[in-house]
This record gives C-alpha cells, structure tokens and sequence, in this order.
C-alpha cells in the first residue's frame, strides 16, 4: 500500500510539475518536454494502480493503457515537433495570430526550409546534425 | 507580473497536488473493488496468447489498439501535410558506417524476436516497432536521406498496412458473423500474430518516415527550393 | 371539405414559396447562370442589364401571394382551426373573429400593394430582392393573425418585422440607410422584449394557447414587456422614433403596408396576449390610455410642420394608433367594455388600414402617374381627397363608421374629459390632412410608364372604402363627426387660404421639427448634457478614471501586455493555465461541498439514460455468457 | 443488429487507410467513403428512432473485460447531425481542394477525423474515448495548419497542445476511476459509482479538461485563431463538430454517469461561464473586422448557451420539464452544427472569390454572390435564434426554464447575447444592399454553394419546424406543449 502509494504520488507530483512548467514556459520546447513529463506523471499513476499485492500479479489492463497511451504520446510529440519545425522555417514574425493572411487565393507564402545548418544556434533539436 | 503569475501557478498547483495525492491515498486505502485483473487471467487460456498485456490489447481491448493504430498515422499524414522532408545529413565516416552497418541489422533482428516473444513474455507489435525505427533512425543519421524507406507509393502501403490488416481482419469477422474483432475459437493465434506482423512493419516505418519530417518522395534530398509547396486554391 | 381549413395554412405558406421564383426575377440576380455555371461568368457592361425581359412574369407572381388569406377571409367560417403538432413543437392555427377582420383588410390591402409593386418596381435593379423581401413580410404578417399559438404569432413578427427592413432600405439612398438602422434597431430591441414577454406568459399560463382566462394569471414583468414590445411596433411615443423615418423611406407599396397593416398588428398582440375582458387593470389600463393620448396629441404638432407629405402620414398613423391605444387602455381598465371595444377596435383597425394604405399609394401615383389625359392627375387628387375624410372620419365615410364603433368606449370612459379630446383631436387631424392635401397638391410630378393597373387597383380600394359605410355600418353611424371635421374643415380653409395670401406667413414652422423628432432633437440635447454632467460630475468621473487606471495598471503588470486587448491577454499560458486551474479548483470544491442533488435511488430513474445503460449492460452480460469458451 | 454499430468508425477509417494509400485517388475515395460513412451514420440514427438504444461489447468478452459501444438517443441525435454536415463539407471540399496539392493531405485527415468523431459519439468506454479523443484532436490539428501559412501553423500548435493538456487532465480523472470502482465501462460505472471524494475529484479532472477542449469561456483563448484561419471546409468541421465531441462528452458525463454527485453549485459555476462565454464572444464576434473571425467568436458564445442549460438541469426533478431542457439543450446544439458549418462553409466561399474576408469591405462581393449571401443570412438567423430555427426553439424552453426554476437571472443574459447576435449578423448582411453600383460579375458554383444553403436551411427550417423528431429520437415522448 504505501510503495504503491509513494510510486502513484510521485507520478502526481510529476504531472503537476509537469504542469507548472508547461503553463509557466514560453520555449515550445519545454512546453513539449513538459507535457510529456505530465503524461508520464498520468502513467505512473497506472502502473501504480496495476499493483494488487506482492502474491497476485499485477493487473495487465492499467499495463496495456500505459502501453496505449504511450504510442499516442508518441505520435503527438512528433506532430508538435513538425508543426515547431515548420513555424521556425516562416520567416516572418506574426503581428497577431488573429490577423488572416491577405489572400486566400495567392500561394503560400512560406519561404523554403533552411537547412539545419541555418538554424539559430542554441535551439535545441532533435535533427542536430552530427560529424 | 511574470512571475507573480508563476508563483500563483505554483501554489494552485501545488494545491491540486495535494488533492490529488489526498484522492489517491483515499482511494488506495479502500477495499480493492472488484478488478479486471482476475477476470483477465481467468480468460487468458481462450485469448491464443499467454502474455496477459498482450491478450488486453490485441483481444479484449484489440479495439483501442486499432484507434491508437490510427493515431500513429494521423500524426504522420499531419508531419506530411507540412511540406517536405529537410535534406538528410552528410555522410557519416567510415568507423561510424561499419558501427551502423552491425546495429541495424542486429535491430531489425531483435524487433523480429520482440514480436515473437510478445505472444508469451513482455514484448508485442510495439516494442518491436519501435527497435525498427529506431534502425531507420540510425540510418538517417549515418546519412542516408530515406532513412532505409523505399519510396512514396510503398511507402503509403507499408504506413496503412498496421490498421489496414487490424480493420480489415475486423471487418471480415463481423461479415462473417463473429463481431467485430471477434477472434473465433482456435483462431484467435493467428489471426494476433497477422495482426501484429503487419503492425510492427507498419509501426517501424511510420516512426522511420516520422523521424525522417516530411513528405516521402522527389523531394527528399535536397535543399528544399523547387518543390511542390502547398498552394491553396 | 376537409381541404377547406388547408387554407389556413396557404395563407402564409404560398406567399412564403412564391418568394423563391420571385427572387429569381430581374437581371441581376440570374444573369449569369446561363453559361456553365463552373465559376464565374460576366455579362458585357454594354449589356442593359436591367430589361431582362425572360424573367419579367416572376414580378407578377407577387401579386397571387395574398390570394389564399383573401379566400379564407372571405370563405372560411369563423371558428375554423387546424392542429398541426409536428410545426415546432405544436402549432395551432384557428379564424377568429378579429382575426377574420385583421385577415380581410390585411389581404386586401396586401393584394392592391403588390398589384402597385410588380408594375411600378419590375424594372428597378433588384427586384427580385424587393419581391421576395416584400412576399416574407407579407407570409409573416398574414401567419401571425391565423397562427393562434405564442410560436406562430412570434415567427411571424420577426418573419414580418425583419423583411420589412429589407424593404425600408431598399433604395440604399444614405436617408433610407439611416432610416433602416434607426428601424432595426428597435424592431430587435421590440422583438426581443415580446420574445421574453412570451415565454414568460407560455411558462406563466402553462400553455403556449392561452385562453383569455389563463392571462389573468400574470405578473406585472410579462405585461410590462408585452406593452413595451409591441409599443415599438405601434409607434408609442416615445417609441415611435423610427416610424417616420422608416414609412417615408420605403418604396411606396412598402409604405402603404407598413403603415396600413404592420403597425396594426401589436394591437392584435396586445388583444391575444392581454387579459382584455377578463381582468380588470386599472394600472396598466390607464398607462396604455395616457400614452395613447400622449401619441395622439404628440404626432399632430410634429406632423403639421412636416414638408414630404408620406412623413405626415407617417405621424397621422402614430396619432391614430394612438387613438386606439387609447380605446385598449379603456377597454383595460374596465372589462366590461371589452365586447364592444374589441369590435370597434378590429373595425377602426379595418378602416384605417385601408384609408392610410390608400393613401401611401395615392402619393405614389400622384408623384409617377401619367400627365396624358389631362384627367389623371385631377382623378388622383381627388381620390386623395376623398380617402382624407375618411381618414379624419368625416360622415357617411368609413371613418365614421368605425369612429362610432369606438365611440362607446370612449364615452363610458372614467375619465369624461376624454370624449373632448379625441373630439379636438379629430378637428387636429382634419388639419393634418388638410395640410396632407396641400402639399400633395404641390407635388411635382415625374411621370413614369407602366402605372396604369396600379391605378385601377387603386380606384378599387377607394371604391372599397366608399361602400365600407354602407355595408358594415348601421345608417345611424353615418353622421359621425359632424360637428368636429367641419369644423376642421373650416380651420384648414381658413389657414389655406391665409398661406395661399400670404405664402411666407408659414414658412418658418415647416420643417421645424425633421421626422424622427426626438432622435434628432436628442443630438444637441445628448450634447448639452454631456458638458452639463461633465462639469457636475468631474470629481466623480476622476475617481473613476483613477479607479480604472489603477485595474489597467495591475491588469497590464500582471500580464505584461498593452491594455488595449484583454482577448490577447487571456491567450497567454500563464494567464489561461492559472484561470483553468481556477476553474478545476472552483469545480472541486463545489462538488465536494455541495449537498449531492439526488441520492443514489433516485438517480437510477432519472432521465432514462441510466437505464438505458443497464438495458445494455443486461444485453452486454447476455453477450459475455454466450461469449466463446 | 447492434452489431453494426462500428460501421461508422469502421468505414472512414478504411476510406481514411485507402485514401492514404491512393494519393492521386484521394478525392474519389474520399468522397466515396464519404457517402458510405454518412449512410452507416444516418442508418444507426434510424434503428435507434424504431428500435431504441442499441449496444454492443466488441471482442466477444463481455463488459468489464471487452470494450463497449452504446448509441441511445443522445448519440444518435448528433450521430444525425455529424453525418449530414460531414457530408455536406466532404461536398463542398471536393470542389473547394479541387486541383489543389491540398486534397491528398486533406482527405486522409479528414476521414480519419470523422472516424474519431463517430467514435467519440459511440463509446461506452473511458479510455476509448481518450484514444478517440486524441485522434480526434490530432487529426483535427493536422487540419487546421493545412494551409501551411504561419498564423495558421502558430495557431493549431496551440490548439494541438491545449488539447493534449485537456485530454491528459481527463485521463488523471479516468484513472482514478478505474483505480476506485475497476471498470473502465460508463454502464457499469454508473451503477457502482456513488458520492464519494474520489469521484467528485475525477469529475473536477475530467469535466475541466474537456471544457478545455470545449473551449469555454474563459479557456477558449485557443479556438478563435485556430479555427479562423484554417481552410473553409475545415473550420466548418471544427466549429460545427469537434467542439461538439467534446460538449457531447461533458453533457454526457454530467447528466448521465456523474448525476449522482453533480450539484447545483458545481452547475451554476458551469452556466456563470457559459454566460461569460454568450456575451464575450458575441461581443467579441461584433468586434470582428473579418468575417471568419466573428464566425469564430460566435462559436464561444453558442457554446456558452449550452453551458446555460446545466443549471437548469440541475435544479429541477426528473420528469417532463427537465426532458424538455436536455431536448432543447441537443436541439440548440444540432442547430449550431448545421448553422455554423453553413456559415463558415459559406464565408470560406466569399474569401475565395473575393480573396479577403474584411467585412467592410464586402459589399459588392455580396451582390455579386446571392446564393451564398442567401446562406450567410439564414444561417445568421439560426445563428441569433430568430424563428423557425432550431435556437429559437432552444431559448425559448430555456428562458421558460429559467423563470420555472426562478433562476431568472439567465434571460438578461440570453436576450443581451441574442441582441449582440443580431447586431454581428445584421453588420454582415447590411453590406448586402445596394451600397454599390450593381456589379457585372456574378459567381455561381452550385458544388460549394448548395453544400452551404442546405446547411443553413437546415438550421432554420429543418430543426425548427419539425423539432419533434429530435424529442423522439432522443427518447422522450411529446414537444412541450
């Protein structure tokens, strides 16, 4: 009961400091990092749960959600990382998010992609190229 | 100011926190309701698998699994909505590409064993998926810009084949009268060890083609200025 | 025979399908689909767009739209009724006696107006538009007298009252633009206090019918907005601002009915809606007859001083719903007269329906009707002249007739000054129309095509009106008002003859007050106190600007953004996370502290959505014991 | 017969697969697919009118161990309304991407999309509603950037990460559950679940995550700039559906599984922020200078009415009254899906062929497009309630509510937000006449334009004459007198 509940509590604690990081950061990149500590706060709660005594094994259900929800971590994580990418490549800074581009009509105005060796130094990422 | 606001999150927070710890330890302290695990073992025998994780998500909860099958592609097809693929890296030297040359096959290997052992021990479609990308991942660092993928057209069949063999396998049961994904006696092994098969290639490929930020095609190496951009009507 | 109610329901719903064809009239609108359609097409600008000469029979379809209410008006037995359940959420449309009278002069005057309008509007850019908006107006006016329920009368006021502002600015001209703003917005401030009224009856009653019995159940909130919803549509001072801006404004078929039947309406509101003849209340009854004195007595100064001669028949209707707003607050205050003065006041409604729709359109052809034979223009004025007395209810006109049927009312009146002022303000509107005549008189003509049917319909309301006396009123009706408009008479001889001596004698008063009065009196007045209450009220309005100063001050340090924008300031994380950790917190607490609503026993029967969840948890445990072993 | 309940996820998830498959196909799969999602939807909604609720465990196991799907009135009330809009915006975005390098990203995302949104509609389990849920929120995501410009790109980054918080927050509040009662199936939680501590905290955790993804005032900070720059056909589906999912839920959960531990305080915190959330978007809408935005921030304040029934719904007993208010509260929400699909269907139009959405400077643009003029005002007035629309139906029996409950200070709010309502749609529609010369230009394209007039007629005509349907499907015998 008490490892349980010291394994559970901590996967509170980590989503609430998750949590505090998320909504206190403006780098999008801690903001990611963060949430994915809050999910993984979420996840610990789970596998506490599973916990049913040292005799019984543990229930295989909180297991499978853990699993589940992992991969949908994955795949959300990824999906912020190319929407970040692709906001970096737009050259121009937003006066204001409400503000419609002007035409609908006209292409795309993103400029092409730089490549990684253009990026600001210092912005962590995970395509850093090595050698 | 910034950091009032900070301090007021953190103690709102911090509050939240104890609540929730409070209605953990109120909830750990009670008598252990009835739980899915006894009936999940229980069952176990009829699944066509002994890993209990394994019978949970490809059986009693296969459905999940699908969605979450779906999920993995949804983020794909959004990471190739963005344009294409940045150029790949330089090649890397020569002690290096001896190194990759051992691992990923070696990977590739032990995602095969994943999947088998999945069936009986901790292991499954997803940790075997995951070493696949993680091969891909370590081929498009080592310089190769396809990260190992073939191209577009295979490229969208391999990324659908996961959910497409899972829904289809679904599909055909409830045509036939069992339900959707509703293994029928006996069956049940083979139809899992299909289904997770086709979802491991699937699960490698789209994390490789993930890994890899762009549209799959023409446009993977090279420096990015005549492709084909979005364009809106 | 079972088809006969049917009518009932084609007297708002044929109009309503004759809007899509009609739409389609005029060159603008169809143009350009004849090519493929795919994206654009363009018609040469060195094309006149504005003979389009295949879509010229959709303009007349207008004119079958008041056909079916007409028939039933005319052929339906009053009492007839039809349920249809499945129309909202139950509707019921029924003829009743003053509803048969308010369906025959709104049909009628309905058919002569859009006889006027798809002659003398086919060529005008946007027809089509003018016709579909005038056929909405007109399917909502004609739903809400046979609708019986709260539902139907509302759809079809807001149906009525929201196409009228299509037709009020449809000459875009910056007046008509004005004219329109000023319209629709307190058509919606109207609307929207007669929605809350109706709701609050439907819940007060328990029935979205209710019976005159039922109304006596009300509280003074549903009454009050009532009286004031309707009230704008009335034309109660001072609610009245934006009828003579808008009745001027519109195209001449749209005046004739805005001012002939649309304003008509909220006293067939306020018949239904109030508990006439049941209740007695002297409160609200006397604040109805005060205001209604106060409009009556209000609209003719204003309109005497008018210059365009549809403005002074704007503010001669403000007097004359006056004059039965009067009557209904009697009628209010003492029940007993209900009978008598619900008739009279369907009948005077009738009456001057047809007299003030006669006369918007007069106006019209006194403006656009031939100058070739020379008989024309002589005819149309003296068609003015004649349906003037009626207006003023000179005798042996239909104004008598319907005069004397209120005349009871008025007479039994608490008050007994009462019958001395409505008679001094017969001998007022004998002056206003005098005037009307006047300045009609000296209206340049600009001779249009095509009026020569509107015409016809037009000699057809005037012969109308001239048989109304002898055909609805008893002979000793007749001499109504014999002593009060000639002397009017007299009086607007008197002061015609004077000006025409000498014309600059009453130069000064014309146009002294513009139409719209107190909306446009209220500027410099707005002005005046403004700087008064900016002296008064300095030390007040410095605190105030301190106290703000001091909320943008924290608000900007905590968010660190400009002040201007709270939206962008919500949309910071830290800002947002912290409001949403609120939220959740609130959440907790509440729930935590509240007395739980319902304990467990009753929840399982409450709303059918648990049980249904049990009906399928049984077929789910069904399900798991047939599941393969 | 229940059996069949998967078909609406089933079938545009393998359109979705086919799409993705079939890139130069995308369009004819995607409409394909598009049709036979839409029939598996409508053909639910019929057998839960003639037969009732339906339910089935998928996998053969029963419930505790299996998943369950269950359609009841409620489902198929909005199921109905999904698969009409849907279809009406796969229509309109056939032509709309046609011959665009967008329709290859579009339809996979967009079918998987609706796939998540039937599912959402259909489960009886916890955490397959997180899984739709997420699906749902990355899909829609991927949609909004379609565009690829930056606002866009800036804006659904923000969305994508509120969302992931909102659906985190709901998985803390499920697995709490699942930790005190061991089920994860709503059925079976319903009967076991009681007043207690634990519950009220997972109820806190979920409800507040989802208002989240609601985007109720004041947390609807994200949805404005997400949803007016995305592509038409895709700010139609968010506005119109996904926020819709996520109501669902909250409606769901509140009346339903929770109703034993709801009060009326917790309620009325809800209905205060729903009347924030009436009058600051329809203030905010009125402030708009172009059009997508103010359809936009008329999304917050139509959201808020519905927020406005749970008071309502908590102070009164269970029988005829409070059925009417949970009718009304779905008819409101219906006829907002079909009106603001139709809305922004239509202004997606106007920008495409005027190349601005700027509202002031729309006149001739007006003119020169009369259908989908015709659409931007009936969906307007089912927009500001006006009658015979579906809203005018659900404010009425909601300020009749108001007054039975004596919970009056609800109507100053409702009549405040619907004059504000009639105040933006009439600014739009009053640039509609003749302020400029008649224009020589008419643009007509029945493919996108009937998409946009059915939604708005639907809205007006359709929900508000006939409410009585929607009373039957969702099970409760007769319209309030």
């Amino acid at each position: 009961m008490s490892a349980q509940f010291l394994y559970g509590g901590a996967g509170i604690l980590l989503f609430a400091l998750g949590l505090w990081s998320l909504l206190v950061h403006e780098a999008l990149l801690r903001k990611l990092i963060a949430i994915n500590i809050a999910g993984g706060g979420v996840f610990h709660v789970f596998i506490a749960i599973a916990y049913r005594g040292d005799t019984a094994p543990p229930d295989p259900v909180p297991h499978a959600l853990v699993l589940t929800g992992i991969v949908v971590a994955v795949s959300a994580t990824a999906l912020v990382l190319a929407l970040h990418r692709r906001l970096e490549q737009a050259e121009e800074p937003a006066a204001d998010a409400e503000v419609l581009s002007e035409s609908a009509s006209a292409s795309s105005a993103a400029p092409p992609p730089r490549t990684p060796a253009e990026r600001t130094p210092g912005t962590p990422h995970p395509e850093t190229p090595h050698g | 100011m910034k950091r009032d606001l900070a301090l007021l999150l953190g103690i709102l927070l911090a509050l939240l926190a104890a609540l929730l710890l409070w209605a953990l330890h109120a909830t750990l302290a009670l008598e252990p309701g009835p739980r899915l695990a006894e009936l999940a073992s229980a069952r176990l025998e009829q699944t066509g698998v002994s890993n209990p994780v394994t019978a949970v998500l490809l059986n009693y909860r296969a459905y999940d699994t699908l969605l979450e099958l779906a999920v993995l592609l949804a983020a794909l097809l959004g990471i190739w909505s963005l344009g294409p693929a940045p150029a790949g890296y330089q090649r890397s030297g020569p002690a290096l590409a001896a190194l990759v040359d051992w691992i990923v096959p070696l990977a590739i290997l032990a995602g095969g064993y994943m999947l088998w052992v999945g069936g009986h021990a901790p292991g499954g479609a997803f940790q075997a998926g995951a070493l696949l990308g993680a091969a891909g991942v370590i081929l498009r660092l080592s310089g190769e810009p396809s990260a190992g993928l073939p191209g577009e057209p295979a490229q969208r069949w391999l990324v659908v084949l996961g959910a497409g063999v899972f829904a289809l396998v679904g599909g055909g049961l409830l045509a036939s009268g069992f339900g959707f994904l509703t293994y029928p006696p006996g069956q049940a092994k083979w139809l899992i060890l299909l289904i997770e098969s086709a979802a491991t290639v699937a699960i490698g490929v789209t994390l490789t083609a993930a890994y890899v930020g762009g549209r799959p095609g023409s446009g993977t190496a090279h420096n990015g200025t005549g492709q084909s951009r979005t364009v809106q009507r | 025979m079972t088809l006969i109610p049917w009518l009932l329901v084609a007297a708002w719903v044929w109009p309503l399908l004759l809007a899509w064809p009609v739409a389609g009239q005029g060159g603008s609108w169809r143009a350009s689909s004849a090519t493929d359609g795919s994206v654009t097409a363009a018609v040469s600008s060195t094309v006149p767009i504005t003979v389009p000469s295949k879509a010229h029979w959709r303009g007349f379809l207008t004119i079958l739209g008041p056909l079916p209410a007409l028939l039933a008006a005319l052929l339906l037995p009053v009492g007839t009724r039809l349920e249809l359940p499945w129309l909202f959420l139950g509707t019921a449309l029924e003829l009743d006696p003053v509803g048969q009278v308010y369906l025959l002069f709104t049909a009628l005057l309905w058919l002569i107006a859009s006889v006027y309008s798809a002659f003398s509007l086919r060529t005008a850019e946007h027809a089509g538009r003018f016709g579909a908006l005038f056929l909405l107006a007109m399917a909502g006016n004609l739903w809400l007298i046979v609708g019986q329920d709260l539902f139907s009368f509302y759809a079809g006021f807001a149906m009525m009252g929201l196409a009228s502002y299509g037709l009020v600015i449809h000459d875009a001209t910056p007046s008509a633009l004005r004219a329109g703003k000023v319209y629709l917005v307190m058509a919606l401030l109207g609307e929207v206090s007669l929605f809350a009224a109706l709701v609050i009856i439907a819940q007060q009653t328990g029935s979205t019918e209710p019976s005159p019995d039922d109304l006596t159940q009300l509280t003074a909130l549903p009454i009050a907005l009532v009286l004031f919803g309707l009230g704008v549509k009335a034309g109660l001072v001072p609610l009245h601002l934006w009828l003579p801006l808008a009745h001027p404004a519109a195209p001449v078929p749209a005046s004739a009915v805005l001012s002939g039947t649309m304003i008509k309406v909220a006293l067939l509101g306020w018949l239904r809606f109030l508990p006439v003849g049941t209740q007695a209340l002297p409160e609200w009854g006397g604040l109805l007859a005060a205001g209604g004195l106060l409009t009556l007595f209000y609209a003719l100064p204003v309109g005497l001083v008018q210059a365009d001669p549809k403005a002074i028949l704007a503010y001669s209707s403000v007097s004359k719903m006056g004059l039965l707003m009067l009557v209904l607050g009697l009628v209010l205050m003492e029940p007993a007269l209900a009978p008598v003065g619900v008739a009279g006041i369907a009948l005077y409604a009738a009456s001057h329906a047809l007299a003030k729709g006669g006369l918007f359109l007069g106006v019209g052809l006194r403006k656009q009707a031939a100058l070739q034979p020379a008989l024309v223009q002589p005819l149309v004025l003296g068609g003015l002249l004649f349906l003037a007395l009626a207006l003023v209810g000179a005798p042996f006109t239909s104004g008598a007739v319907a005069k004397y049927a209120v005349k009871p009312v008025i007479e039994a009146a608490d008050w007994p000054w009462v019958a001395a002022a409505v008679a001094v303000s017969t001998v007022g509107t004998t002056l206003l129309m005098g005037r009307f005549l006047w300045v009609s008189a000296g209206t340049r003509t600009h001779s249009a095509p095509g009026y020569l049917w509107p015409g016809i319909a037009w000699a057809l309301l005037i012969a109308l009106v001239a048989l109304f006396p002898f055909v609805l009123g008893k002979a000793t009706s007749w001499a109504t008002n014999s002593v009060a408009v000639p002397l009017g008479v007299v009086l607007a001889t008197l002061v015609a003859l004077a000006a025409w001596r000498n014309p600059d004698w009453l130069k000064p008063l014309i146009g002294l007050i513009p139409p719209g009065d107190l909306i446009v009196l209220s500027r410099p007045v707005g002005a005046l106190v403004k700087a008064f209450g900016g002296w008064l009220w300095r030390p007040i309005g410095q605190l105030a600007a301190r106290i703000a100063g001091f909320a943008i001050d924290r608000y900007e340090r905590v968010c660190n953004e400009p002040p201007g924008d709270v939206e962008r300031g919500l949309r910071a994380w830290s800002v947002a996370g912290a409001l949403w950790i609120g939220i959740l917190a609130l959440l907790v607490v509440a729930l935590l502290s509240g007395e739980p609503l319902l304990d467990n026993g009753e929840a399982s029967s409450d709303q059918g959505g648990i049980q249904a969840d049990s009906g399928r948890q049984a077929e789910a445990i069904a399900n798991e014991e047939s599941s393969p072993d | 017969m229940a059996d069949l309940l998967i078909l609406p996820v089933l079938v545009p998830l393998l359109g979705g697969l086919l799409a993705t498959a079939l890139p130069v196909r995308s369009a004819l799969v995607g409409t394909l697919a598009a049709l036979a999602t839409s029939l598996s939807g409508l053909s639910i909604t019929l057998l839960v009118w003639l037969h009732g609720d339906l339910g089935t465990v998928l996998g053969g196991w029963g419930v505790p161990l299996g998943i369950g799907l269950s359609a009841d009135g409620l489902s198929a009330a909005l199921l109905a309304m999904a698969s009409l809009v849907a279809l009406a915006i796969s229509i309109y975005a056939g032509s709309y991407f046609a011959g665009s390098a967008q329709a290859r990203h579009f339809w996979p995302l967009w079918l998987l999309l609706w796939s998540a949104l039937n599912g959402v509609f259909l489960a009886a389990d916890l955490f397959n509603l997180y899984v739709m849920l997420e699906l749902l929120g990355l899909s829609a995501a991927a949609l909004g950037a379609l565009t690829g410009k930056r606002e866009a790109i800036a804006a659904n980054l923000r969305y994508l990460l509120v969302g992931l918080l909102g659906s985190l927050t709901y998985l803390l509040g499920v697995a709490l559950l699942y930790t005190a009662y061991g089920t994860l199936d709503i059925g079976l939680l319903g009967e076991r679940l009681g007043p207690t501590p634990i519950a009220a905290t997972a109820l806190a955790l979920m409800v507040s995550g989802l208002a989240l993804k609601t985007a109720l005032f004041p947390l609807h900070f994200w949805l404005p700039p997400a949803h007016a720059n995305a592509p038409a056909p895709v700010s139609a589906a968010l506005s119109a559906l996904v926020v819709k999912a996520s109501f669902y839920l909250i409606l769901r959960l509140w009346t339903e599984l929770f109703a034993p531990i709801t009060d009326i305080g917790a309620a009325t915190l809800l209905g205060l922020l729903g009347a924030g959330a009436v009058l600051w978007g329809s203030w905010r809408a009125l402030r708009a200078q172009r059009l997508k935005l103010l359809a936009a921030y008329s999304t917050v304040a139509q959201i808020g009415y519905l927020f406005l029934f749970f008071p309502l719904l908590a102070s009164l007993p269970p029988g005829t009254a409070r059925d009417d208010l949970f009718a009304a509260c779905v008819l409101m929400a219906l006829t907002h899906g079909f009106a603001k699909a139709g809305f922004f269907l239509a202004a997606g139009l106007v920008q495409q062929k005027a190349g601005h959405d700027r509202i002031s400077e729309l006149g001739g643009v007006a003119q020169r497009m009369p259908a989908t003029t015709f659409s931007i005002a009936l969906a307007g007035s089912a927009l500001v309630g006006l009658p015979p629309s579906g809203s005018f139906i659900g404010k009425w029996v909601l300020m009749r509510g108001a007054f039975e409950t004596g919970q009056w200070w609800w109507l100053p709010v409702t009549v405040l937000g619907t004059l504000l309502a009639a105040a933006y749609v009439f600014r739009v529609l009053s640039r509609a006449f003749g302020l400029e010369p008649t224009p020589l230009q008419f643009v007509t394209n029945a493919r996108t334009e009937i998409p946009a007039l059915l939604l708005a007629f639907a809205s007006v005509a359709l929900l508000g004459l006939a409410a009585g349907p929607v009373w039957a499907v969702l099970g409760f015998g007769a319209a309030p007198a």
